[in-house]
């Protein structure tokens, strides 16, 4: 078992308030490693990177070239080439949508994703299916919230371009079979991205076992600052991408006629980056590194199961999503109180935990309701916190009845 | 962030609307059915709205939304009932005041909603259907 | 005059390391006050913005859209709803060029820029073109590096749809009277988008003096964080252009088939923004508003006059960008002395500053040089570390001749 | 960041064949003409190659850039003299592994480079040329 003790000792935001934190699947908490690192960064190293040859310059350049480096180890990518500096998953989504995909996508053809996707992995591609007349299929899921693996390869055929699904679905908790998923597109010839925000933190990743094209997550979920996250892309594929932002960095050679653009990731990453954040990641990856992650999925597992237990025990509590394989997400309605109210009362004992469709509407419309409270753990969270949290729903029954 | 409490929200008068709504009934014959949507929340609510000689003769809502949001409602449609659109348009700014800004009113069922002001991510749920309303008479009006 | 002592113990990065950052115009240092905004923002205040209700949730949310309307006041901006959270100016240039300008972009049609553009603000408009079959035409410069003002009427034209224009250019210095240029624009109703990535900082922006449609800048330049900017647009025009990037937090409504977007600025907003960002922003622009910005400029127009003189007391170096209206910006080149091989050598000596193209290239062709090296002043900068400078470029000269 | 000592990036040898280059001067009848341009830099320079029976017989160089590219490049072009393709292949590889790695060498003009690993921002400089060797003889493999 992992020391969550210890753990919480490194979340300085755990000392000054009383904080029971459960909205992890939105946004997780920053260990004082990270803190230190972004603080560190901006009092003694800042500059800007790639450009300049003055030792701050170099020095910043060459810890944001080894955080790359540091992501391609985390993923076990080929080689830190594939590794893009991106905004977060949502940006990531959209290049991979407007650069890949938008030049290849023909009236007719067909873009899979599933029932489950978050906005971010559904709009995205919906509208870019519009532009070009192309097709979005959906995966549908059991009352239990899985995919139904049995209708996959009804769903592929020889004109889907493009099958996008999140490992660790953010509402559910479902678990996907990426590897399973991966080997069915093979057969088509089928390009697959790999939305990894919710299974980053948690679970090892190993893009080359998973046998995905592309894949990606955000820093502020896995424990590292906001505003920066990972795209990763094979390499034959990014060879073949034209960039999507352009701007400085990413550029070979500029006329006022053409532009010639560099090579991946260059390519890819127009701008200044914001170099703190990919900083911060690389201090939340050696965080992460440092845990027993097998001890964290066995703590993952014994807070779901605790939390479910208790919550059934509740009369007029209903658990949605009851995979099989499932995270420590754990979403729920309570009869005769809407999520917003409980939400409130729980926030004012003290509890973060999000009510609401967790931007995955469809999903929400399939179980016919307009959201659920959702308790999403982590690291650091404990069962007493979980104790705490059912005794606090029984207060607000009661507040509420 | 000001000092929140719950009961300030939470006031028994919201709480009894939220449990006994007014004209809280689908009335598919109105004059205008007015939709009200919260995106974040999905919640959402229609006014049925009966109309007489620039006035309101009979309101009804229907819907769904959290406690706050369906109490607003149910005063706002019982206040309505019988009033002229004109008043209407007044009343409306004066609960909207309460809500923003904590203004005075003696009217204690619009005064119920000022403690959405400590909770201020709960202010588009005491607005939720009035601005709808606002909406509404805006486009009437031009 | 401001008290540049006073202001240099306000940077952190001073007191640990003798650095002598001549290299504003690449990225600034940060303040205590910023530096403190984000680190209290991570061990007390750390939550994702607008979805949920909990109070930490609440006052994060608060906390940013604080910010939106401080940008607003900073700018002069009619309402917060025309201010946009972007990761810079890249990514606000970008927006534009797609969202605004593509769909009414028609073969034949005609996009103005000016040869002292940054690759920013001009590599999206020339792919633009040739992505619509329009025209890229540049307002050329003198041999100080002014605009052509006088060519201006006649690049102008029916034909016209966007003039996109530095308010000061980075390479040069060069102030443009961007007020006239937005008048000329009117006479044919063309767009202007503003970049002030290199103003913002120094100089009091107005937008609606400017009178501009667009108008962008990063955070980094301003003594915020990096991976944060801003996006002016004029609510008119917002409120007509389809979302760019899609994802969470940018949506009204979303069916499997279907989606419908929120209004600005939410609708270009996609995806978990950079909070602390935002927040460093936000603290940023309360450090420049508690500066007497008159005395700012006085102190810059001091630092160019200073380091103009002396560096024209050396045989050999030739300044490049000589413009009347001009900000303390200072690129030179020296005869015999490769600007990589100075700015190793003034690195090695504590000084930092930037040599290259600075993201110009047409500029540099113009001028018929492979790059310069630049020194850019900003309020931390002091008359004595121009000597130093240039004491120093005179031992550089000895050590490679 | 290693301990940095700009003589040892500027090394003496550096410095003279930056003032003194070797076979500096345009050959436009060559056999070959290898294109090297770095975009962070603007720097740019041409090889100029004369072959003969898998030899290298004459070597010249034009092009500008800093004193580390333009000394690096007239080292290669002096060795290159005479040079069968494969030993200039054994000729590459080391001399990348002295820039990237410090892997020690008797030869003190290749050596000389070694300084760049405490100046990794030049290691570029240091590469230019002879990584645009590098892809011609790769090319000129396949
Ligand atoms: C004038 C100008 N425009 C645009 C940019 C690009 O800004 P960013 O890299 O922050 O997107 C810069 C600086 O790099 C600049 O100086
Ligand atoms: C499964 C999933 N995909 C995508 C996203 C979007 O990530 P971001 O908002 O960081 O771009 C999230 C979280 O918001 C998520 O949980």
């Amino acid at each position: 078992m992992i020391d969550t003790n210890a753990i919480r000792q490194d979340f300085p935001i755990f000392s000054g308030q009383q904080l029971v934190y459960l909205d992890n699947a939105a946004t997780t908490q920053k260990p004082a490693s990270v803190i230190r690192a972004v603080h560190d960064f901006y009092t003694a190293k800042n500059a800007t990177v790639r450009r300049s040859v003055y030792p701050l310059a170099a020095s910043a350049t060459q810890a944001y070239e080894q955080v790359r480096t540091e992501v391609q180890h985390f993923i076990g990518a080929v080689s830190p080439r594939e590794i893009i500096f991106t905004s977060g998953v949502t940006e990531g989504i959209n290049l991979v949508a407007q650069s890949f995909l938008a030049p290849r996508l023909k009236p007719g053809d067909e873009v899979l994703v599933s029932m489950m996707e978050h906005h971010a992995n559904l709009i995205p591609w919906q509208q870019l299916c519009r532009q070009c007349g192309a097709h979005l299929r959906v995966i549908p899921i059991n009352e239990q919230g899985e995919l139904r693996m049995d209708l996959l390869p009804e769903l592929l055929n020889a004109r889907t371009r493009m099958l996008a699904i999140a490992q660790v679905s953010n509402s559910l908790g479902t678990i996907n079979p990426i590897a399973a998923i991966v080997q069915l597109a093979r057969r088509y010839k089928v390009p697959v991205l790999v939305d990894a925000a919710q299974s980053v933190a948690h679970y090892p990743l190993d893009v080359q076992a998973l046998d995905c094209d592309f894949l990606v997550f955000s820093g502020h979920k896995m424990f590292a600052p906001s505003g920066v996250g990972i795209l990763y892309g094979k390499a034959a594929h990014l060879a073949q991408m034209p960039p999507w932002q352009t701007g400085g960095e990413m550029i070979q050679s500029v006329t006022l006629e053409t532009a010639r653009f560099a090579e991946p990731p260059a390519r890819f990453e127009a701008g200044t980056p914001n170099v703190e954040g990919a900083i911060g990641l690389g201090a939340a990856i050696n965080y992460l590194n440092a845990l027993d992650r097998k001890a964290v999925a066995a703590h993952l597992e014994a807070l779901r199961l605790h939390a479910t237990e208790r919550l059934l025990a509740i009369a007029g509590i209903r658990i949605i999503g009851t995979a099989a394989q499932k995270t420590a997400i754990v979403s729920f309605t309570m009869a005769g109180i809407h999520p917003h109210d409980a939400a409130t009362f729980l926030g004012e004992a003290g509890i973060a935990l999000r009510a609401g469709h967790h931007c995955t509407q469809p999903l929400m419309d399939f179980f016919q309701i307009p959201g659920t409270l959702r308790a999403s753990f982590t690291i650091y969270n404990t069962i007493e916190e979980i104790d705490y949290l059912i005794e606090t729903i029984g207060a607000a029954r009661r507040f509420f009845s | 962030m000001a000092a929140r409490d719950l009961k300030s929200l939470y006031k028994e008068v919201i709480l009894r609307h939220d449990r006994e709504p007014f004209h809280y009934q689908k009335m598919e014959a109105a004059d205008f059915v007015i939709e009200a949507y919260n995106p974040l929340c999905g919640d959402q609510f229609q006014l049925f709205l009966f109309i007489e000689n620039e006035a309101v003769k009979q309101a009804f809502f229907h819907g769904y939304g959290c406690a706050i949001s369906k109490a607003a409602t149910s005063v706002l449609v019982k206040k309505l009932t019988g009033m002229s659109l004109a008043k209407i348009r007044q009343l409306v700014a004066t609960y909207q005041g309460v809500v923003r800004t904590g203004q005075a009113t003696d009217d204690a069922e619009l005064a119920a909603f000022a403690g959405a002001q400590q909770f201020p991510e709960r202010m588009d749920c005491a607005l939720l259907t009035w601005a709808a309303l606002d909406d509404f008479l805006q486009q009437a009006n031009s």
